[in-house]
């Protein structure tokens, strides 16, 4: 019974996180200017990151799976935000000159 | 009915999608950064093929450290105007040539045996003689453990030849990658946060090499891309070629797995034979030398031959 | 001494070399290669006197672990043969190298004195793993050594020109390597194992054979400079340091083909010779005559010798056609040796007249003979033996390749080896006539041990076509086949 | 499984020789080369795939020989960025002068 009720949260929190990613790289493809796509790529993707994080916690060996998928998701979320925040600088520099 | 078929050939096709994008592209920075998106498809295919060490690998050094080197060639080429195009015969000519070889390759492919002949069997039925629980570590380490000491050679050969295609001027100086990094700025707060914990990682990568998947190839190319993102936030310089510790560090690899060759001579009769009972702590010296070679001469391979004058 | 452990030695001395030269430095770089260099002729004649002790083929598992799953070497004739050779030439050339190349106490390091010894000691590991190696994957990664030792040696010197030629050879060798792993993967895919000996004995006529040999020795070719894939060959070996040049074109170039020859010789020699062989033929005649004329229009020295190796080249492929007369494989063999020895003595000594002369332009050279007399002399018997006069080893390779292709009754390849001859003749008096003509020369500080060198080495390739009979019979063991060589 | 990717590898290859044939940028030749290696390296492994026995998923042999092989690759790709870029700032000298 436990199982099933992990499976299905799986499931669920997985497909929500790829549903994100999907969305964040239509915005990727779509949108406009560098600004926007940094904005609904970030936006998608560590929340949706999150989320597939999340859902495969029920499915991995406790303690050390669990923290390794943690810290994972907090190095891409660093990682990643200062990968924008440089993109982000360089754009602003490049308009204002 | 399954699923699968249907997700390798997508993946499969994307593979090539992204190859070709990397081959045709008209700018040379998208193409290599469709190479390093290649790279990381490519990890994934390896992980389905179940092949998680050489995924470890591709992904640190085929991808990663490979992306680095040609985005800092893109960084520093100089775009020289006016290269001709090679005419339309010889690229339909080339065009021909390779579809040639494709169609003659998957020909071929589709022929490969059946049953396939393996050496899994071989391979696992020798495996408690070394006794690591990694099958691919031991072949790395044991049965063709002369591969591996020579393909060090290779390694620390073309940090030489990298070396010697500097200028005599500047010979025993420190390599330059010619832009600025930003100090201070959002790299370096990356560099800080991410180093302590990516060093970490490749001793741990290395470290559960001889159970599970890992080694020192992946680890070594993790720490490298370390000191690499260290270089790129300013926080270090690459050291001078001439340093004495750095080449000691580049040597220290093929230096242990020398002796231990000649110790398995002494001991059990065969050049790098490992006595059963200690065969895992040898392995596990010999991998620490190597992990601290190969990350130092990644890293050297990348950064290039000196530029500054001493 | 043990056999194993001569074969381990024989792997790892140069690598010792390198290991102790990087910490040590350029200071030292020099005298730790010419040790090295001098214990791994010492070596090289043990195994071949093992081998000739024998009279049968040797091998080694490294580290107990047989073949399929382990690494075997072994040393057979041929590899005893090319083994000792190649020590021979590379102490020759290790003495030769000029004042460049080292640095006195006290001085600053520079990059020749560094670089140029640790890449030759590259180019000594590889060329011994390559006659060693019985495993073609063992074998892959020793071509990548050869090569990325070789490759920079020709731009040592930093002009444009040479790091063009660089990087085309580069691009070539790479893209060789590559089909040769091709190969090597349908090798493995098809049989489960790259022990040359195991393999031998499974491999079926199929089209996974038949792809893995093609995909292996175009790879291969690529590699040896066969015609029509030489371009890459005369500005590379012409723009190296003649040191470099000597190691390029009498050592590097034969290590692929010695791969060749494994191939199908011993891997599947009834399933692919000799009728796939007629491509291999056909190309390595079209060597012999386009590097001929080729080499008969050239203006500096060092150019024309490159393209003289393009033709020679060609000799050595035709042994693939006649590959069911005995005599054709001792007489390529026999080929590869005489060449090595004749190439390096060439290229050093035109090194010598270049340095006297301040350029290899025909023109420049002209009465360098009358002041470097023993390098003067020590070219044209080089030459001679290049041309094929008896009694050199050019004409004892000659001879065999003639003996065979009339036996096999393939007697177009003889018109080959006749207009080969007769071009080699033209341009090596091209060569030779300004060297032996009027002109005037300041006095050159240029060492004895220099110029002797250079001679002893053009020796070598006379001494081998006067007494071949113990070298063929060496060549012999472990191809019965070829054993009963008609003199 | 393995069909799927052994065609893919062949194209690879196929698309990695055209590209090292045809670009007339030293740069984008080593590129090409790459993938032309990946093709090969990819080879290996549908054959490791294919040698799979109960006890292991794939024959580690191969594997180990791709292990080396994709080292090699990535020396072969350093030396031939070093001297690209040398030959293009080699350019730039007589340019100058």
């Amino acid at each position: 019974m436990m199982t099933v009720v992990m499976a299905i949260f799986t499931i669920i929190m997985v497909s929500l996180g790829a549903l994100f990613f999907f969305a964040g790289t239509v915005g990727l493809l779509r949108f406009p200017d560098t600004l926007s796509r940094l904005h609904a790529l970030t936006k998608a993707d560590n929340l949706g990151l999150g989320l597939i994080i999340l859902g495969l916690l029920p499915q991995i060996d406790w303690p050390f799976g669990a923290l390794k998928l943690g810290l994972v998701w907090v190095l891409i979320l660093v990682a990643g935000s200062a990968a924008s925040q440089i993109v982000g600088r360089k754009v602003y520099e490049e308009d204002k000159s | 009915m399954s699923i699968a078929p249907i997700l390798f050939s997508t993946l499969a096709a994307l593979v090539v999608v992204l190859a070709a994008f990397a081959v045709f592209g008209r700018r040379h920075f998208a193409s290599v950064i469709g190479f390093v998106a290649f790279g990381l498809l490519l990890a994934l295919v390896w992980m389905i093929l179940s092949a998680p060490d050489v995924a470890l690998t591709e992904a640190a050094v085929g991808g990663g450290v490979t992306g680095a080197l040609l985005l800092c060639a893109c960084a520093r080429w100089r775009e020289i105007q006016g290269v001709p195009q090679p005419p339309i015969v010889l690229r339909i000519a080339a065009a021909g040539l390779c579809a040639a070889v494709t169609v003659g390759l998957i020909i071929v492919v589709l022929s490969l045996p059946s049953p396939p002949p393996t050496l899994a069997t071989t391979a696992w039925d020798s495996l408690d003689v070394t006794g690591m629980g990694n099958a691919v570590t031991a072949v790395l380490m044991a049965f063709r453990a002369l591969d591996t000491m020579l393909e060090k050679v290779v390694l620390l050969l073309a940090l030489i030849a990298v070396w010697s295609f500097g200028r005599d001027c500047v010979w025993g100086g420190r390599p330059d990658l010619m832009f600025l990094p930003q100090k201070n700025g959002p790299l370096t707060f990356l560099a800080k946060i991410l180093i302590p914990v990516g060093v970490l990682a490749g001793i741990y990568l290395f470290w559960v090499g001889a159970d599970k998947p890992g080694g020192a190839f992946a680890g070594g190319a993790l720490i490298a891309a370390m000191g690499l993102l260290a270089i790129f936030s300013g926080l270090i310089r690459p050291p001078s070629i001439e340093n004495l510790r750095l080449r000691w560090a580049l040597v220290l690899g093929i230096l242990v797995f020398l002796g231990v060759g000649f110790l398995g001579f002494a001991m059990v009769g065969d050049f790098l034979a490992y006595p059963s009972a200690l065969a895992k702590p040898i392995i596990v010296v010999i991998e620490i030398a190597m992990t601290l070679s190969i990350a130092f001469t990644l890293f050297m391979l990348v950064v290039g031959p000196a530029e500054k004058k001493p | 001494m043990s056999i194993s452990l001569l074969f381990i030695l024989a792997l790892t001395l140069p690598v010792l070399g390198i290991v102790l030269m990087v910490p040590a430095g350029g200071r030292w770089a020099r005298e730790i290669a010419r040790g090295v260099l001098l214990l791994n002729l010492i070596v090289a004649a043990k195994i071949t006197a093992a081998v000739w002790q024998a009279k049968a083929t040797l091998t080694y598992a490294s580290g107990g672990w047989l073949p399929p799953l382990g690494i075997q070497l072994r040393a057979d004739g041929l590899s005893a043969a090319m083994l000792l050779l190649t020590a021979f030439v590379a102490l020759a050339v290790g003495l030769y190298a000029p004042k460049d190349f080292f640095v006195q106490r006290g001085e600053q390091e520079t990059r020749k004195s560094f670089t140029f010894w640790i890449l030759f000691m590259g180019v000594c590991v590889g060329m011994n793993v390559i006659f060693l190696g019985n495993d073609f994957f063992n074998l892959y990664v020793a071509l990548e050594l050869v090569t990325f030792a070789a490759v920079p040696l020709v731009c040592l010197s930093g002009r444009q020109s040479t790091l063009e030629a660089a990087f085309r050879y580069l691009l070539f060798a790479l893209t060789g390597s590559a089909f040769y792993l091709l190969g090597v993967a349908l090798l493995y895919g098809a049989y489960g194992t790259l022990d040359i000996g195991k393999l031998s004995g499974v491999v079926r006529p199929e089209p996974a054979l038949w792809g893995a040999v093609a995909f292996m020795t175009v790879g291969l070719a690529a590699k040896t400079a066969l015609f029509p894939l030489h371009l890459w060959l005369p500005p590379a070996h012409a723009g190296a340091p003649p040191a470099a040049s000597a190691l390029l074109s009498a050592l590097v170039v034969k290590g692929s083909f010695f791969l060749t020859v494994r191939l199908w010789f011993d891997t599947a020699p009834e399933i692919l010779n000799p009728r796939a062989g007629q491509v291999l033929g056909l190309m390595g005649a079209g060597a012999i005559v386009v590097g001929g004329v080729m080499a008969l229009r050239q203006e500096r020295l060092k150019l024309l010798i490159a393209y003289s190796t393009v033709a020679q080249i060609g000799y050595l492929f035709l042994i693939f056609p006649l590959a069911e007369e005995s005599t054709a494989l001792s007489g390529g063999m026999f080929q590869a040796m005489s060449h090595a020895c004749a190439k390096a003595a060439m290229f050093l000594a035109a090194g010598l007249m270049a340095e006297v002369a301040g350029s290899d332009l025909l023109v420049d050279l002209r009465g360098v003979g009358r002041v470097l007399p023993l390098t003067a002399s020590a070219f044209i018997l080089a030459a001679v033996s290049l041309v094929g006069v008896p009694p050199t080893g050019g004409f004892a390779t000659k001879w065999l390749l003639l003996w065979a292709s009339f036996s096999a009754q393939q007697w177009w390849w003889t018109v080959a080896i006749f207009a080969g001859g007769l071009l080699a003749g033209g341009y090596m008096f091209r060569a030779a006539a300004p060297v032996f003509s009027q002109g005037t020369h300041v006095v050159p500080g240029i060492s004895r041990l220099r110029e002797w060198v250079v001679l002893i080495l053009a020796l070598a390739a006379l001494l081998l076509g006067t007494f071949p009979q113990r070298p063929l019979e060496l060549l012999a063991i472990g191809h019965p086949e070829s054993a009963e060589v008609q003199q | 499984m393995t069909t799927i990717f052994g065609i893919c590898a062949a194209i690879l290859v196929g698309l990695g020789l055209y590209g090292l044939i045809i670009h007339p940028t030293p740069l984008r030749k080593i590129l090409s080369f790459n993938i032309l290696g990946s093709g090969i390296f990819l080879l290996f492994g549908v054959i490791a795939r294919r040698g799979s026995v109960d006890v292991l998923a794939a024959d580690p042999v191969p594997q180990a020989l791709v292990i080396t092989g994709i080292v090699v690759a990535f020396s072969a790709t350093a030396l031939g960025v070093a001297l690209a870029l040398r030959l293009n700032t080699a350019d730039q000298d007589q340019e100058n002068s």
